[in-house]
C-alpha cells in the first residue's frame, strides 16, 4: 500500500496527519444513481480538530465512512500520516451515527472492548474502562446490558468506546445528537481535554453550528448533489477552550460569519 | 378480566408460567386420552394401537431386565457424539460461511448438493471405510446432522449485523478477532436456538444409524418390534425417544437463557 | 364392484414372475382385477398386510407363524418357490467350514431367514449362536458389509454372494441348497379375502400358473422381461434365478400333500416349534389352520 | 495486487461472481476428478465406486428407457408436494409460535416431543390410515419435514424486532395486521432462507417415503439398485438427486435476492 | 376499559386531551432495581402541545412508551379523552427516538402505512402520502428503501409517516435529532402548521430548550433517580409562531426563566 501512497501524498507539502484527496461516491440501486460524493478533498493536520456540516443526505456518513475504511470509494485516496488506508483500523477510531453497542457486553465490556482486541490484561483495561465510563457519567451503569440504556446513555458508551481506545484520529459522527443540554456541554468540554491530553486528531460531523465552532480549527461546509466541500472556514479562536468561549465576542462573531456564509451555499 | 387473559391475545406479550405449562401439560393429555379411549374402546386395532396399559406393562418388563436402560445408553451416546462432532466440524465452518464470500463459494454450493442425498444411501462406503463398530453408527449420524446444521449456522452467521462488525474493525480488532469477538457471540443466541433444532434432527437419524450392525439401541429394538410386530415395544420406545428429545430440549432452552441474559427473548 | 386385489410383493428373484403377469397382461386374461405393489423392505409389506392394506403378500414361514400369534390372519395359498442356493453363507478366504465360525464375527439379520438358515447351519456342526459374535443386519446390508471386509461371515443372497465368490473374498459355505424344503417362500392371503373373494384368489394362481407356463416355453423372453422389471441385465437375472427353484403346480400339489399331513405342514410345525423355543413368540398357534390348501387343489382339476 | 484478491480476506466483501462461480466449480470438479483417479486406479473396489464411465452408461440407459425420467417425474412430484403442504401448514403455525405465547405453549412442547421421534417409525400407522397410495409417500415426506420447519420458522418470527411491532400499533394497525402486515414481510427473508434449508430435508425422505409401496421414483430405484448390488444405478441417482436439489437451491435464492431488494445480504 | 377509567378521570374536572397519572416504572434486571419513573402526573388539554425536556437517562422514552401503550406502567395510568388506554392505537401516533422505518417498504410506502392499516384505497394512499413526502422534502426519495438513506432522510421519513396518520395525540422522542439546523427549523414549522391545520395534541421530547420553546404551550421539566416531572412551566407566547418568534423579546425572556429552572432542579 505504501508506493502508491508516496505516489499521492505528493501534493501534500508538509505530510497532513489525515489527508483526504479527491473522494467520489456514486451508489447504484435497482439502476439509479445516487452521487453521494465528487471530488471531496481536505486536510487535517496533526492534532488539528476538522468539523463537517452540512443539510440532511449531503453525504457526510459517508464521508466519514470512507475515511474510516469502512466504505469503498469510487475514486479517490485517504491517507493516515501519508499512507494510504483503504480498510478500517484503530488508527481511525469512530463514533457511529447510530450508536453501535455489542449487545453481548456490559458498559464496562463495550468501553474495555478495544483495549482487549490491543491485548491488555483483564484488570488494566478495566480500570482503563472505568476511568472513561466516570468521565461520561455512567458509573451507576458499568454492568448494565445496552438494552437497558437510554438513547443518551447509549450514545454516551459509545463515545467513553471510542476514546478509551485512544486513536490517532478520531471520527465522529454526530456523537451528541441525543443529548440534553447540559451533558452535551458536559461532553463537549470532555472531548476538548481527551483531544488536548491525547494529541487526538478530530473529523467531526455535527448540526449544531456553536458546538462546531466551539470544538473546532476548520470547518468544511458540505453542499449536497453530488455531495463536496463547499467551502472551508477557519474559526479563529485560541485553545484552550471551554463553555465559557461560547459567550465570548469572537465567538459570536466567528457564528454570525458561519452562517452567513453556510446560507450562501 | 385478570391481566394474564388479556396478555394471551397480545403480541409478544408473556403469558404467567403457570398458565404456559397448563396448556402444554394438556397438549400431552389430550391425546393420551384419545388414545387410551381409541385402545380401550376397541374401536382401532389393538395390533396397531396398543393401550397404554400394554406399553407400560412392556416398558416394567424392560426396565426390569435392564434392556430399556441399555438401549437408552446406546443410543444417547451414539446420537450425543455424532451431533457434538457435527457441532464441532459445522459452527466454525458454518460462520466462515456466513462471513468470508470465499468460503461461501468453496462449501456452500458443494454442500447444497451433498445435503440433498438420502443419508442411508451412505452406508455402503461408511462400511467400506470404518467398517460397523460404532465409529460407523456415529459417522451416520454426524452425515445426517452435519450438512444441515453448518447451513443454518452460516444464515446465522449472516443476519450479524454489519454496524457491529464495522465498529470492532475501528475499535482494532483484527479479522480474526472479529470472528472470534463478534461474530461469534453475535450469531450465539441463533446458534444455540439452531443447535437445538437439529438435535431433534439427530435424533431422527437413529434408526438409520442403527442399521448398521447394532445389537442394542433404541432404533434398533424399534426395527426389531417391528419385525415381530411387538407394536407396544414400538410405542414404549418412540415415546422414550419423544421424551428424551423434550428434555434434552428443555436443558438446553434453560442453559441458553441463563448464559445470554443480555439476547431479547421472551423467557418461560 | 369389487376393488382390485392388492399383491405386495418385495424384490426376490422367486416373486419376479409377477413381473411377467403384469407384462403380459395375465390378470385381465384370467378375468381378476389385481394390482402387484412392490415394496422394500420386507417389515413393511408385512405392515400393510396387517393393516389391511394388502390382500395378499409373499412370506416365509416365520413371518406367517409370527403375526398368526399376534391374530394377524393370513392362510397360504401357494409354495411360489423355494431358495436354493439364492440364500446362503459366504465366509472370508481362510474360513474353511462352519466350524471355524466360532468367535468370528457374522453378519444376518435377526429372526429373518437368515437367522433360521445360520441356524441351522451351526447346528450341523453342533454350533448354536452363542458361539459366534452376532452381528445384526439386512441380507443386503450384510452383503455389503462383507464386500466391504468389515465382518468375516455374512447369511445373505444372491448376487451377493456370487460377487463374493467371483471377487475371490470368500466362498460360500453353506446355501439354502443344502437344506431343501427348510425356506419355501409363500404366497399368503388374508383369511377374509379368502372367504369373500375365493374365485378371485384362484384366478390370481392361474395367473401365476400362466407366467410359469410362459417361463418354461419361453425362457428368453421370460428372462427378459423379468429382467428389466428389476433394472438388472438377463445375465443376472439368469445368475438370481439359478439360486431357486420355481414350484411348479404339481410341487405344490406334494408339498401341500394331504392335509394335514403333507411336507408343508410338517415343516411349518417345526419351525413353529423352533420360533417357539427361540422364544421369538409366546404361544404356539393352530399350524394347519394357517394354511388354505384347496386352491392348488382346484388348479389340477 | 488486483483489487478482487484484497476482497477475499474481507469480511462480509463481495468477490467477483466469476471468482465465486470458479471456486464453486472446483469444489465439483476436484472430488469427480479424484473419483475418476480412485475408479480407474482401481484402488479402489469398483463394486463400491463405479467409474464415471459406467455411471454415465447407466444414465444414457435409463434415459433412453424413459425410466429415468419417470422415477424423477414421481419423486419430484412427491418431495413438492409434501414439502408444499409441509409448509402451508407450518407457517401460519410457526409465525403464530414466535408471536403469540400462548401459541407456542399450544404448539411447542408437543412438536418437540414428536420431531425427535424417527419418521419411518411411523410408516406402519400411516399405512393403517392412509393407506399404501400416493397420499402415504406424501404424508411420510410431511412428517419428516414439518416438525423441524414449524420450530424454524417460529425461530425467525422471534427475531422480528419489537420495535418495528410496536411501530405499526402505533400506526393503527390491529393485533391480526401487525401479524400479516409487519411479522410476516419482516420474517420474509429468513423464512425463505429457511424454506431452502428445509427443502433438503423433505428430499433426503424420499427414500423412507418410497418404502411404501412406491412402484417407481429416485429413492424407490436406489434400494432396488442396492438389492442387486447395481452400484453404477445408485452412483447415478444419489448424484442426481443432488443435482435436482442444488438446482432447486439456486433458483430459491434468485427468487429470494429478487423479490426482497430490501433485504440486507451479500449478493452472488 | 371503560369503567375503571371514569374513577381514575374524575381527579380532572374538565376531561383533558391527554391524562397522565400517578405513573411509575420500575425496572429490574438481574436483582438490580432501577426507579426510571415514579408519580409522573400531567394533563394535556386538547390540541395542547405539552414538551419534555430532562437529562439523559431520566425517563422521557420510558413514559412516551407508556403513554403509547407499549409498555406497561408498575401503577398508574395513561387516559385519552378520560378513557383509560393500556395498550397501543392510532389515536396516540408516535415518532420513535430510533427512526424504526419498516426496511421492506419504500419511502412512500411506509408513509402510507397507517392508511392502509385504516383500509384506505391504494391510489387514495399514495396521493395523501406523496403529499407528506413532500412536506419533509424527500420527493426524490419516494421509491428508495431505508437502507438507502441517510440518517436524517430516515427521520424525516419516520415524521412523515406518523403525520400522514393524524392522530389525535401525537408522541414525539426527540425526532429532529439528527437533523441540521436548517431543516430542523423547517420541520419545526411543518410541525406547527400541520398541528394548527389537523388540531393534533402533542407531546413532545427534546433535548434542545429553544426547540421546546418555540413549540410548546408547557414545558414539563423531569427530574430522574427516580424520574419525575420536577416543574412545569407555561410558555406564554401566542400562536401562530413560526420561526421569527425566535428573536423575539418574549422568546428570549421565556428561554432566560426556563434555564434558570432547569439548573435549578
Ligand atoms: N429495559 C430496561 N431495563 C432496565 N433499565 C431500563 C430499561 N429501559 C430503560 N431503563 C432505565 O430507565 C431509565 C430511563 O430510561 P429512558 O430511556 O426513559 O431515558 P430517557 O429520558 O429517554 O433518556 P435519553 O434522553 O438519554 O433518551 C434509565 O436509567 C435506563 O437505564
Ligand atoms: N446504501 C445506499 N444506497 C443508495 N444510496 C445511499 C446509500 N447510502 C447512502 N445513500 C445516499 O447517499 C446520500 C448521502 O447519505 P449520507 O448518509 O452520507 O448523508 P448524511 O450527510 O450523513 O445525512 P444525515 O445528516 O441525514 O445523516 C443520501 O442521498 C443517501 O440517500
Ligand atoms: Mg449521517
Ligand atoms: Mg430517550
Amino acid at each position: 500500500m505504501n508506493l502508491s501512497a508516496r505516489a499521492n501524498a505528493t501534493s501534500t507539502e508538509s505530510v497532513a496527519k489525515l489527508s483526504v484527496r479527491d473522494i467520489s461516491r456514486r451508489f447504484e440501486t435497482r439502476g439509479k444513481i445516487v452521487e453521494a460524493l465528487k471530488g471531496v478533498s481536505f486536510d487535517v493536520p496533526s492534532g488539528g480538530f476538522y468539523s463537517i456540516i452540512g443539510h440532511s443526505g449531503c453525504g457526510k456518513s459517508t464521508l466519514l465512512n470512507i475515511v474510516a475504511g469502512l466504505d469503498q470509494a469510487t475514486s479517490g485516496v485517504v491517507a493516515v500520516d501519508g499512507v494510504v488506508r483503504r480498510s478500517p483500523g484503530p488508527d481511525r477510531g469512530m463514533v457511529f451515527q447510530s450508536y453501535t453497542l455489542f449487545p453481548w457486553l456490559s458498559v464496562i465490556e463495550n468501553v474495555a472492548f478495544g483495549m482487549r482486541m490491543g491485548g491488555m490484561g483483564k484488570k488494566e483495561r478495566r480500570e482503563a474502562a472505568q476511568h472513561y465510563v466516570e468521565l461520561v457519567k455512567l458509573s451507576a451503569f458499568v454492568d448494565a446490558y445496552p438494552k437497558e440504556l437510554s438513547g443518551g446513555m447509549r450514545q454516551r458508551v459509545a463515545l467513553a468506546r471510542a476514546l478509551a481506545n485512544k486513536p490517532a484520529v478520531l471520527l465522529m459522527d454526530e456523537p451528541f445528537g441525543a443529548l440534553d443540554a447540559e451533558t452535551r456541554e458536559q461532553m463537549q468540554e470532555l472531548l476538548l481535554n481527551v483531544r488536548n491530553k491525547e494529541f487526538m486528531t478530530v473529523l467531526f460531523i455535527t448540526h449544531d453550528i456553536e458546538e462546531a465552532i466551539l470544538l473546532s480549527e476548520t470547518i468544511g461546509i458540505m453542499a449536497a448533489r453530488p455531495g463536496r466541500v463547499a467551502h472551508e472556514f477557519k474559526i479563529e479562536l485560541p485553545y484552550p477552550r471551554d463553555a465559557a468561549t461560547k459567550v465570548s465576542d469572537a465567538f459570536v462573531q466567528n457564528k454570525r460569519r458561519l452562517i452567513e456564509v453556510f446560507k450562501s451555499i | 378480566m385478570p391481566t394474564w387473559l388479556s396478555q394471551i391475545g397480545r403480541i409478544r406479550a408473556p403469558i404467567p408460567a403457570a398458565l404456559y405449562w397448563t396448556v402444554a401439560a394438556a397438549t400431552f393429555v389430550i391425546p393420551a386420552a384419545i388414545w387410551w379411549l381409541a385402545s380401550s374402546s376397541g374401536y382401532v386395532d389393538r395390533l396397531f394401537l396398543p393401550s397404554p396399559a400394554d406399553v407400560a406393562k412392556q416398558a416394567v418388563v424392560l426396565a426390569e431386565n435392564g434392556r430399556l436402560w441399555s438401549d437408552i445408553g446406546w443410543s444417547v451416546f451414539r446420537v450425543f457424539a455424532g451431533f457434538t462432532l457435527a457441532a464441532i466440524v459445522a459452527i466454525p465452518i458454518g460462520i466462515l460461511m456466513g462471513t468470508y464470500h470465499i468460503a461461501d463459494a468453496i462449501f456452500e454450493p458443494f454442500t447444497d448438493f451433498v445435503r440433498y442425498m438420502p443419508a442411508a444411501a451412505f452406508i455402503p462406503l461408511i462400511m467400506l471405510y470404518v467398517g460397523i463398530g460404532e465409529t460407523a453408527k456415529i459417522l451416520m449420524i454426524f452425515i445426517g446432522t452435519y450438512f444441515q446444521l453448518v447451513l443454518l449456522v452460516a444464515a446465522v452467521a449472516r443476519t450479524v449485523p454489519i454496524d457491529v462488525i464495522n465498529v470492532a474493525y475501528t475499535l482494532g480488532a483484527s479479522r480474526r478477532q472479529v470472528l472470534t469477538n463478534v461474530v461469534v457471540p453475535a450469531s450465539l443466541p441463533g446458534l444455540v436456538e439452531n443447535l437445538r433444532i437439529t438435535l431433534g434432527w439427530a435424533w431422527t437419524y437413529v434408526i438409520v444409524a442403527e442399521l448398521i450392525a447394532a445389537q442394542q439401541g433404541l432404533g434398533f429394538r424399534i426395527m426389531e418390534a417391528q419385525r415381530f410386530l411387538k407394536t407396544d415395544t414400538i410405542f414404549l420406545y418412540i415415546a422414550i425417544i419423544g421424551l428424551l428429545g423434550l428434555a434434552s430440549d428443555q436443558i438446553m432452552r434453560r442453559i441458553s437463557s441463563k448464559t445470554m441474559p443480555w439476547a431479547e427473548t421472551f423467557d418461560r | 364392484a369389487d376393488a382390485p386385489l392388492q399383491i405386495g410383493v418385495t424384490i426376490w428373484p422367486g416373486w419376479m414372475p409377477w413381473w411377467i403377469v403384469e407384462e403380459k397382461g395375465y390378470f385381465d386374461e384370467v378375468g381378476v382385477k389385481a394390482n402387484i405393489v412392490k415394496f422394500k423392505r420386507h417389515p413393511d409389506d408385512m405392515s400393510a398386510f396387517a393393516g389391511k392394506q394388502l390382500d395378499a403378500t409373499h412370506m416365509i414361514l416365520a413371518d406367517v407363524i409370527i403375526p398368526a400369534s399376534k391374530g394377524v390372519p393370513g392362510r397360504i395359498v401357494l409354495i411360489t418357490d423355494e431358495s436354493s442356493g439364492a440364500d446362503g453363507i459366504i465366509a472370508k478366504t481362510g474360513i474353511d467350514g462352519i466350524k471355524d465360525f466360532k468367535g468370528k464375527r457374522v453378519a444376518y439379520e435377526l429372526g429373518g431367514v437368515s437367522q433360521l438358515i445360520l441356524m441351522r447351519a451351526l447346528e450341523k456342526e453342533g454350533l448354536t449362536l452363542d458361539d459366534v459374535s452376532s452381528v445384526n443386519m439386512s441380507a443386503e446390508d450384510a452383503g455389503t458389509a462383507f464386500l466391504a471386509g468389515a465382518v468375516d461371515v455374512a447369511v445373505t443372497w444372491e448376487p451377493y454372494l456370487s460377487q463374493a465368490s467371483k471377487d475371490g473374498k470368500g466362498r460360500v459355505v453353506f446355501s439354502t441348497a443344502d437344506t431343501p424344503g427348510l425356506v419355501p417362500d409363500l404366497l399368503v392371503f388374508r383369511a377374509e379375502t379368502i372367504e369373500k373373494r375365493s374365485a378371485d384368489v384362484q384366478k390370481v394362481i392361474a395367473a401365476w400358473n400362466k407366467a410359469l407356463a410362459f417361463i418354461k416355453t419361453n425362457r428368453k423372453e421370460a428372462v427378459e422381461i423379468m429382467a428389466k422389471g428389476a433394472e438388472i441385465s438377463a445375465e443376472e437375472m439368469e445368475q438370481n434365478l439359478a439360486g431357486i427353484k420355481l414350484y411348479s403346480l404339481a410341487d405344490n400339489v406334494r408339498e401341500f400333500g394331504a392335509a394335514p399331513d403333507g411336507p408343508l405342514f410338517k415343516t411349518a410345525d417345526e419351525q413353529a416349534d423352533f420360533l417357539l423355543k427361540s422364544k421369538l413368540i409366546d404361544s404356539k398357534p393352530d399350524v394347519p389352520s394357517l394354511v388354505a390348501p384347496q386352491f392348488v387343489g382346484a388348479v389340477t382339476e
